[in-house]
């Protein structure tokens, strides 16, 4: 055990011995730094494991050898530990980053990282309010001194907008001290009274300068600028000690200061934090500088930090272990990110292609980029859960709804950041070599990450029953990126059928349905993989995090793990998604309306478990007085995935521009998951009344709008895959149309649907990714006659496009007959015929696919084409085997199902006899009309081929004309624009006015955005001004006068 | 009493200067003016019975400090004179 | 009583507290500012220094007459005074530190208002 | 064992009567129409002759496979179509396969011909083909919407889809019909039978007056005898459907023949007295007046 | 203009009702010390042995910020060096000023006793007012003198830097001290307290005393120097 003092000891002692050397011995003086650091790391960590294991107990440390209040005391208990250590150890992996820089610069930059490092250090422990304001002086005059280490023109004028910035604070910080040694007789933080006091004027006034100047040295918005041009304006290096050592160790003295806030002040406190965490994302959408976005978004961070302090009180025991979430994942991502950018140097997030050259830094950039968002595994997902869940439980609905908008809009611009680095044109210029030093500090932030990321969920009482396995697996399929394909594949299906085989005793119901949609399903999109030559890279891991997500939305028994898993799939698919050609839009709208989805379904969780004990996912069947608003906004989740009408506008782009294997994984199997949450939901919480009206009703219009818009837009489509794209959120339009209608049989064509969705959109997209796989190119009116080059490809498109059509005697057709039985039960007749209409729209984009396709003039360029290779055929003929089966046995598929159906909704369940379906309305067989239709085909069929013996080939171009023989395949074959006239009589309701109004959106965002940060006019006495003005307005706030 | 029209009358000199300091248009004098205020005030430290601040104030505020804006500001006009 | 030393002294403390914030806002000069700052630094230990003083108090230096005759408590307090003390130490530090830093702008910019440094913005 | 190969021997004769009636029911039309318009016309059993001079032709060509078995499917569709049916009501062999399934098989079995043509036509690599499939799809989606509204409303007014209990409920006289019993949804369905009789104003599709143009247009010889079996049956089927829904069925042959000619009539004066429709005008129109009228058929039927 | 300065000075009314209503309610002039002060009044012979408490306050209780303290300007120092550490050093002797003969002289003589009378500050800075900074603040005074009177006067950057690490390095050295042989970091009664009133008493508040004054001096010196040589040299 070494007394904590020992760190002051050392890292002064080391700084003031610095003076002894010379230039020469610059390294071995800049090692010994490191050195002390080091040491004063092993000091705090010895103390936070000490202390956590409780062979240590927290000490207090007293100078002078006379006891507080007398002198200056420090403290060291968990909290003081685990600051010092994050403290600590952005100054020794910052040091080792910054070491060769530091070296060139001499050896004054290493003693203003020591003593900025020790002054942050003493600020986290000591107990003395001057104290305090000593020390951090030094920090603030160690930051100045390190801002300006590359001495240009822009790190001077950032660095003297800092040092007026604080010198005011700290003025202003020191009239608070003085004030209350004045009036307390003390100047230990101890012995200042708490309670009503502080709410009077004089005292209270004190207090409130005390605390309004640490607050002020966290940058809350407006007040601000300051420290936005210090990250411009230096080096990233510096921008970490900054935003993760400076900004953790001012969050722990307001948190040092919590029981001193008056209930006025923490709430002024939480709404400075989250305006900040607010506004600083939102002034992050125009942003396009690295540092400064970084520094936008760390400012955010910390205003959420802050936010959640002025929650304290309400938050309870939780408060903590929210704080630490948020606050660590802050420091390790920020400093990560931080320092990939002081290794790319460039002065615009457009210009980041280059770091795509380096796979490590790549990997761990996004990394940092998901720790910061709150996806799993790592810490803040757990800290946003409690927060949100804790919130929700006080029922303050506006704090969620800030939260979860100021994460969203800071998602945007890291995602939109994470789609240039990946799909932006490369840059020609290959990165510099990089030294170890700095490589480190970012590797062992990432593994922190995680390592806490699972620290944090085994800490929590919930979170440590999730499975962890299957991510564990996915994440090691990093590790084997560099082996082939074949190898990759083979044990991608062996995990992926293990994991369906252990979980399969336990699938019970609609879990056993959508465990083999996903699971089996998956395994089968994943044969087609066989089909890729070469390494692949990247591609396994995101779809077994993908699929580790599915797996996990079945296995979910709480509310957590469900979520957990959600968010996992939404990673997985969208790292997936953005491997696509042109995808780096869709993948950015995919992303943002997902995450919008999942915090939608995230709010709802939280406010479920208000009256409620447990996060069980049962909860959602014993609601509380929000059980409306919880049903609303997990639709709203869950139909984002399933992109009903409104939520729909990522879907084309992102599943058109997907590769040939991912676009069935994203389409057939992945919108499912939308359509499972919506069946847990509804199997739990039923339907729900909003003023008196059902909102299974609306959902059953947004359902048949869906579908109609959907359809009709396939219709209108040239791209082969955006017309099967626009077809799923058609066919998901039914589906969620049968789920709305809240019956057997519309459960039971809603879940045929899903089926028979998975099983033709696979083999469509399949087929049709085989065609764009030989003909490189999407546009049907480019294609046509591949009918002769591609027999398999059409025949599997054919029966496909049969089923979908739902045209008898294919299963197909199932889907409509249960819903026109259900509708007939229900009573929903116009809607009913609307989504019958639908169904016919789908008969133009069938046909204009098929035929655009396959049939018509074959190109001169493609008269060389080879059929899709044999793993795009395989899979697409296995399912069309098992469609083939349902199709002639319906009740093999259906019946099970119904049996599934009928505890939850009972009434009006198919009665079977053999193969024939008995409803209240109507009779259906498909066995016999499988016999009847086979059997009068293959009979006249028989007639023509016996009729035709003679019949003769003739050639392309042989064809009836009046004039003069066409010559040209391109001129004769009928396909681009193939409705013109469908769009001049109903065109306007393809209009693209969803995608209008969402653009406007963004604009209004952007455009706010961009007014808003003019006040950061860069002048620095603007931003004293704004400082002062923060001051009278906070004061206004909290004392309602003066 | 004495001490109290002292007090007022530094008072106002202190703040008279802190005018001149802030408003006059040259550097040098408005310099001047800064440490006379220094200055004042460790007088008015005196009168407070402190006279470590005292002398303190005299030697670092209006001593040390006024030298380094001299020589800052110097080193600004030669700079000027030479471009 | 309003016209005390403390209360006077208290009353220029505050009024070049103002005085150096009102320079530091208005002022375009960059040695401006800092003259700004040094006077609020100033305006900010007169306060600190009055607000220690105990009215007909000696300074906190205890001479043998203290001790014997038991008035020891008979001082001014000596921690605004060691706080002072400290702080002045520190503003003459942040005040050098300004300076350089107007002397490199300067150099960089040929100029001394602060507004010709609005590079870094939005 | 034996009900099945009678019911198959049933289901022969009825092909082979519905197939007569319908090549019949062709050329009387074509007379009617011609005798309208001032002509001779054709002779009443030119239809048969067609067909023997089609299968007669020495010539049979070939696009490709999908093209050579597009007339099964062509065909398969409308004899499906009618054997779904209750073709007579009340005896057991003349409703054929109807117990496999109800009115809503038979709402989407159609679509089987249909598609298998259009496919078949396409591979013939013409572009008249094409467009002719595109109009008519297009065309299809107009008046499916208020042809399912107004059976729809039907559907609700008997609380069946079978369509053999539909007829039982309106036998007993004109005044059971569902014409009169519920006018709105026949209305409806009486304005989307002339869509799908596909005869003018909503003949563009085939436009069989100009050059060829349309799904069949490359179609020759036997394979075109073949299509011309179906375009005897499949619109009597489609008129044995209407009657069924709307005018009370039929129990015996005589009557059958009677009410589908009656009605076939229907579309004839239409496509007499108005000219032709441009596909998008045919689906504004569709989307307008019959769909309000379907709609209404529902809500009355609703409330 | 004018619109913008009022209501700046609106703002700046504001703010002086925030710093008035500091005296609104609790605020009354002292009368009497408080606790902590009352202590050191009562105690501090005891426990420091220096009659001058401001010393004892800044050098023993409130020892861990006076240590703060010294390492601002030892930063401060460190980086204006830093900063005005030129590129590429020019050698500017021909650029050389004659400084005035009498400012020379006058210097030449003073310079000692400046020296000299700031020792004693920082010497009795225990018994007396004054104290290491201030002295230190004064023997920077002569070297300031010396640097402006003779033009081409150079103090070497070496010695200065050697003094004031040998004297930080020495503070902490005396604070550890403190931990070893007595109760507490910076505790000077890890050497005997001596006679109360007398120069070698107060245990290690001299010696630290004349360490922070030589660094205190030497800091600010360096300061002064580094400003005074980056004058002649040019971006």
């Amino acid at each position: 055990m070494v007394t904590p003092i020992y760190i002051i000891v050392a890292l002064l002692g080391v700084a003031f011995a610095l003076g002894f050397s010379g230039q020469k011995q610059i390294k071995a003086a800049g090692t010994l730094a490191l050195g002390a650091l080091a040491f004063s790391l092993f000091v705090s960590l010895e103390w936070l494991i000490g202390l956590y294991t409780e062979t240590y107990k927290s000490t207090q440390i007293f100078t002078a050898g006379v006891n507080p209040p007398f002198s200056i005391n420090l403290f060291m208990g968990t909290g003081e530990a685990l600051f010092t250590t994050l403290i600590n150890f952005i100054g020794l992996f910052g040091g080792l980053y910054l070491f060769n820089k530091l070296i060139k610069k001499g050896r004054s930059t290493f003693i203003a990282l020591l003593m900025l490092i020790m002054g942050l250090n003493v600020v986290v422990m000591t107990r003395d309010m001057f104290n305090l304001f000593v020390f951090l002086e030094i920090s603030s005059v160690a930051t100045a001194g390190l801002i300006i280490l590359n001495q240009n023109k822009k790190s001077l004028a950032a660095g003297f907008k800092y040092i007026i910035a604080t010198g005011i604070i700290a003025g202003i910080l020191l009239i608070g001290i003085i004030f209350m040694y004045r009036f307390t007789g003390s100047l230990n933080i101890d012995d200042i009274p708490t309670g009503n006091l502080l709410m009077i004027k004089g005292f209270g006034t004190a207090i409130f300068l005390i605390l309004t100047s640490i607050l002020l040295e966290l940058k809350p918005f407006p007040a601000n600028g300051w420290g936005l041009d210090v990250y411009q304006g230096t080096h990233a290096g510096i921008s970490v000690f900054i935003s993760a050592a400076s900004g953790t160790a001012l969050l722990y003295v307001l948190y040092k200061f919590i029981p001193l806030m008056s209930p006025s002040f923490a709430f002024a406190l939480s709404l400075v934090g989250g305006l900040t965490f607010i506004a600083s994302n939102l002034l992050g959408l125009k942003q396009t500088h690295p540092n400064r976005l970084l520094g936008y978004s760390s400012i955010g961070q910390i205003g959420l930090v802050v936010l959640v302090i002025g929650l304290a009180p309400y938050l309870g025991d939780k408060f903590e272990y929210i704080a630490i979430a948020l606050l660590g994942t802050h420091v390790f991502a920020k400093a990560g990110l931080f320092w990939i950018s002081g290794i790319i140097q460039k002065d615009n997030i457009r210009k980041w292609t280059i770091l795509r050259k380096n796979k490590l830094l790549t990997i761990l950039f996004g990394v940092f980029m998901l720790a910061l968002l709150g996806f799993p595994p790592f810490p803040s997902f757990f800290g946003k859960w409690e927060l949100i869940t804790e919130l929700a439980g006080n029922g303050f609905i506006s704090w969620m709804v800030i939260i979860l908008l100021g994460s969203f809009l800071e998602a945007v611009y890291l995602f939109r950041w994470l789609g240039y680095i990946l799909k932006l044109e490369a840059a020609k210029k290959e990165l510099q070599p990089i030294s170890w030093n700095k490589y480190l500090p970012i590797i062992i932030s990432a593994i922190l990450l995680i390592a806490s990321g699972f620290g944090m969920s085994y800490l929590h009482e919930h979170a440590k029953f999730i499975n962890y396995i299957p991510l564990i697996v996915a994440a090691a399929f990093i590790l084997i990126d560099r082996l082939p394909v074949f190898i990759k594949n083979t044990l991608a299906i062996a995990s992926v059928g293990l994991w369906y085989y252990m979980m399969y005793p336990d699938l019970e119901e609609f879990r056993l349905i959508f465990a083999t949609i996903f699971l089996v399903g998956g395994i089968i999109t994943l044969l087609a993989g066989y089909a890729y030559k070469g390494k692949r890279q990247g591609f396994y891991p995101m779809a077994l995090i993908m699929f580790a997500g599915l797996g996990g939305l079945i296995e979910a028994k709480t509310t957590l793990e469900f979520f957990f898993a959600w968010e996992l799939m939404t990673i997985g698919s969208y790292f997936l998604i953005i491997r696509g050609k042109k995808s780096i839009s869709h993948a950015l709208s995919y992303m943002l309306f997902s995450l919008g989805g999942a915090y939608a379904i995230l709010a709802a969780f939280g406010l479920a478990t208000v009256n409620n004990t447990g996060i069980s996912l049962d909860i959602l069947a014993n609601l509380n007085i929000y059980a409306p608003a919880i049903f609303i906004l997990l639709a709203i989740g869950f139909m984002t995935k399933t992109a009903s009408l409104g939520l729909h506008i990522w879907l084309p782009g992102a599943h058109a521009e997907a590769e040939t294997d991912v676009s069935p994984m994203v389409s057939a199997i992945l919108l499912k998951a939308g359509l499972f949450g919506l069946i847990v939901m509804m199997i739990k919480m039923g339907d729900q009344m909003i003023f008196g009206l059902s909102i299974s009703y609306f959902l059953g219009w947004l359902g048949v709008f869906t579908a109609i818009i959907g359809n009709l837009m396939a219709a209108l489509q040239e791209d082969a895959k955006r017309l099967l794209a626009y077809s799923s959120i058609g066919v998901l339009g039914y589906a969620l149309f049968g789920l709305a209608l809240m019956s057997h049989l519309g459960w039971l064509g809603a879940t045929s649907i899903a089926i028979t969705h998975f099983m033709f959109k696979t083999t469509l997209f399949l087929a049709i990714g085989g065609v764009v796989w030989r003909l490189k190119t999407k546009n049907m009116y480019q294609m046509g006659g591949l009918i002769k080059k591609m027999p398999f490809s059409f025949i599997s498109v054919l029966i496909s496009i049969i089923v979908l059509a739902g045209i008898p005697p294919l299963t197909g057709f199932a889907g409509k007959w249960l819903f026109f039985n259900a509708i007939m039960e229900k009573g929903w007749y116009l809607q009913g015929a609307l989504i019958s209409f639908a169904g016919v729209i789908a008969f133009l984009y069938c046909f204009r696919l098929i035929h655009s396709v396959f049939l018509g003039q074959l190109k001169d360029e493609h008269r060389n084409v080879k059929e899709a290779p044999f793993w795009i055929l395989l899979p697409q003929y296995i399912i069309l085997g098992v469609l083939i089966i349902f199709s002639a046995f319906p009740n093999s598929l259906l019946k099970p199902i119904g049996e599934f159906i009928t505890p939850y909704l009972p009434n009006g369940a198919l009665v079977w006899d053999g193969q024939m379906a008995y409803s209240l309305y109507g009779y259906w067989n498909g066995e016999l009309i499988m016999y009847a239709v086979v059997g009068i085909f293959v009979a006249v069929l028989l007639w023509i081929i016996f009729w035709n013996r003679k019949i003769k080939k003739v050639k392309q171009f042989d064809i009836v004309y009046a004039a003069e023989r066409p010559f040209l395949p391109e001129t004769t074959h009928y396909a681009y624009n193939f409705f013109a006239h469908y769009k001049k009589a109903v065109g306007i309701l393809a209009q693209p006015m969803i995608s209008n109004f969402w653009e406007g959106v963004s604009e209004i965002g952007h455009s706010v955005s961009d007014k808003i940060r003019r006040i950061y006019n860069g002048s620095g006495q603007a931003y004293l001004i704004h400082i002062i003005g923060f001051i009278v307005i906070i004061f206004l706030f909290t004392f309602g006068g003066f | 009493m004495i001490q109290l029209i002292i007090a007022i009358v530094l008072g106002m000199i202190m703040i008279l200067m802190a005018g001149v300091a802030i408003y006059h248009k040259k550097l040098k004098v408005a310099i001047i003016a800064a440490g006379a205020v220094s200055l004042f005030a460790s007088i008015l430290y005196i009168l407070l019975a402190a006279p470590d601040v005292a002398l303190t104030e005299a030697s670092i505020g209006s001593g040390l400090s006024v030298v380094i804006f001299f020589y800052v500001l110097n080193k600004i006009r030669k700079y000027d004179t030479e471009k | 009583m309003i016209f005390s030393l403390v209360n006077i002294s208290l009353i220029i403390g505050i009024l070049l507290v103002l005085a150096g914030i009102w320079a530091a806002i208005t002022q375009k000069n960059i040695i401006k500012i800092i003259i700004g700052f040094s006077l609020f630094d100033t305006g900010i230990h007169i306060i600190m220094v009055a607000l220690g003083y105990v009215k007909n108090n000696t300074a906190p230096i205890l001479d043998s007459e203290n001790l014997r005759t038991g008035t020891a408590d008979k001082i001014v307090d000596p921690i605004p005074q060691a706080l002072v003390l400290t702080a002045i130490v520190i503003g003459l530090g942040v005040t050098a530190l300004m300076l350089v830093y107007a002397l490199k702008m300067y150099r960089e910019k040929k100029s001394l208002n602060i507004n010709s440094f609005k590079d870094l913005k939005w | 064992m034996d009900t099945i190969w009678i019911k198959l021997l049933f289901s022969l004769l009825t092909i082979f009567i519905v197939l007569n009636y319908g090549l019949l029911l062709q050329g009387v039309v074509r007379k009617i129409g011609a005798r309208v318009g001032r002509r001779y016309g054709i002779r009443w059993y030119q239809p048969w002759i067609d067909i023997i001079k089609n299968y007669a032709k020495r010539t049979k060509i070939t696009h490709g496979i999908m093209y050579y078995i597009a007339p099964a499917f062509r065909l398969t569709g409308g004899i499906g179509l009618l054997l779904f049916m209750p073709v007579i009501y009340g005896t057991d062999m003349f409703s054929n396969f109807s117990f496999t399934g109800d009115l809503l098989l038979l709402l989407y079995f159609q679509f089987f011909g249909v598609l298998g043509m259009a496919l078949g036509a396409a591979e013939g690599g013409h572009p008249y083909s094409a467009m002719g499939v595109s109009r008519g799809l297009a065309q299809v989606t107009a008046y499916e919407l208020t042809l399912t509204l107004g059976i729809i409303a039907i559907a609700v007014q008997y609380q069946t889809l079978s369509i053999t209990e539909i007829v039982a409920a309106q036998q007993g006289g004109i005044a059971n019909w569902t014409i009169i019993t519920n006018p709105l949804a026949g209305i409806a369905l009486m304005l989307a039978f002339l869509a799908a009789m596909g005869r003018s104003p909503f003949d563009v599709v085939i436009a069989p007056q100009e050059i060829p143009i349309g799904p069949p247009t490359e179609f020759h010889s036997g394979l075109l005898g073949v299509l011309q079996l179906n375009r005897a049956i499949f619109p009597a089927a489609k008129l044995i459907l209407f009657m069924n829904l709307l005018f009370g069925g039929a129990t015996d042959w005589g009557t059958l023949i009677i009410k589908t000619f009656l009605i076939y009539m229907w579309s004839v004066f239409v496509g007499v007295a108005f000219p032709r429709f441009r596909v998008d005008q045919s689906i504004r129109w569709y989307l307008f007046i019959p769909l309000i009228i379907g709609v209404l058929a529902v809500l009355f039927m609703k409330f | 203009m004018i619109l913008r300065n009022s209501l700046l000075f609106l703002l700046l009314i504001a703010f002086a009702a925030i710093i008035i209503s500091l005296f609104s309610t609790n605020y009354s002039e002292a009368e009497q010390l408080g606790i902590v002060a009352k202590h050191y009044a009562e105690n501090a012979k005891a426990e420091v042995g220096a009659p001058n408490l401001v010393s004892a306050v800044v050098v023993t209780y409130r020892g861990l910020d006076t240590l703060g303290e010294v390492v601002i300007l030892f930063l401060t120092a460190a980086i204006i060096g830093f900063m005005l550490k030129s590129k590429h050093s020019v050698n500017n002797s021909d650029k050389r000023i004659k400084g005035s003969e009498i400012l020379e002289t006058a210097a030449n003589a003073l310079v000692p006793i400046i020296i000299l009378f700031g020792s004693y500050i920082f010497i009795n800075g225990h018994l007396s007012p004054g104290g290491g900074f201030q002295g230190g603040a004064v023997i920077a005074s002569a070297f300031v003198l010396l640097v402006m009177a003779k033009a081409n006067a150079k103090l070497s950057h070496k010695i200065i830097s050697f003094t004031e690490s040998v004297s930080g390095f020495s503070f902490v050295i005396i604070g550890v001290l403190g931990i070893i042989l007595a109760a507490g970091f910076l505790d000077n009664t890890f050497l005997p307290l001596g006679k109360y009133g007398s120069i070698i008493s107060a245990g290690a508040i001299p010696i630290i005393y004349i360490f922070i004054g030589l660094k205190v001096g030497s800091e600010l010196t360096s300061i002064v120097n580094n400003l005074k040589e980056s004058q002649n040299i040019e971006i």
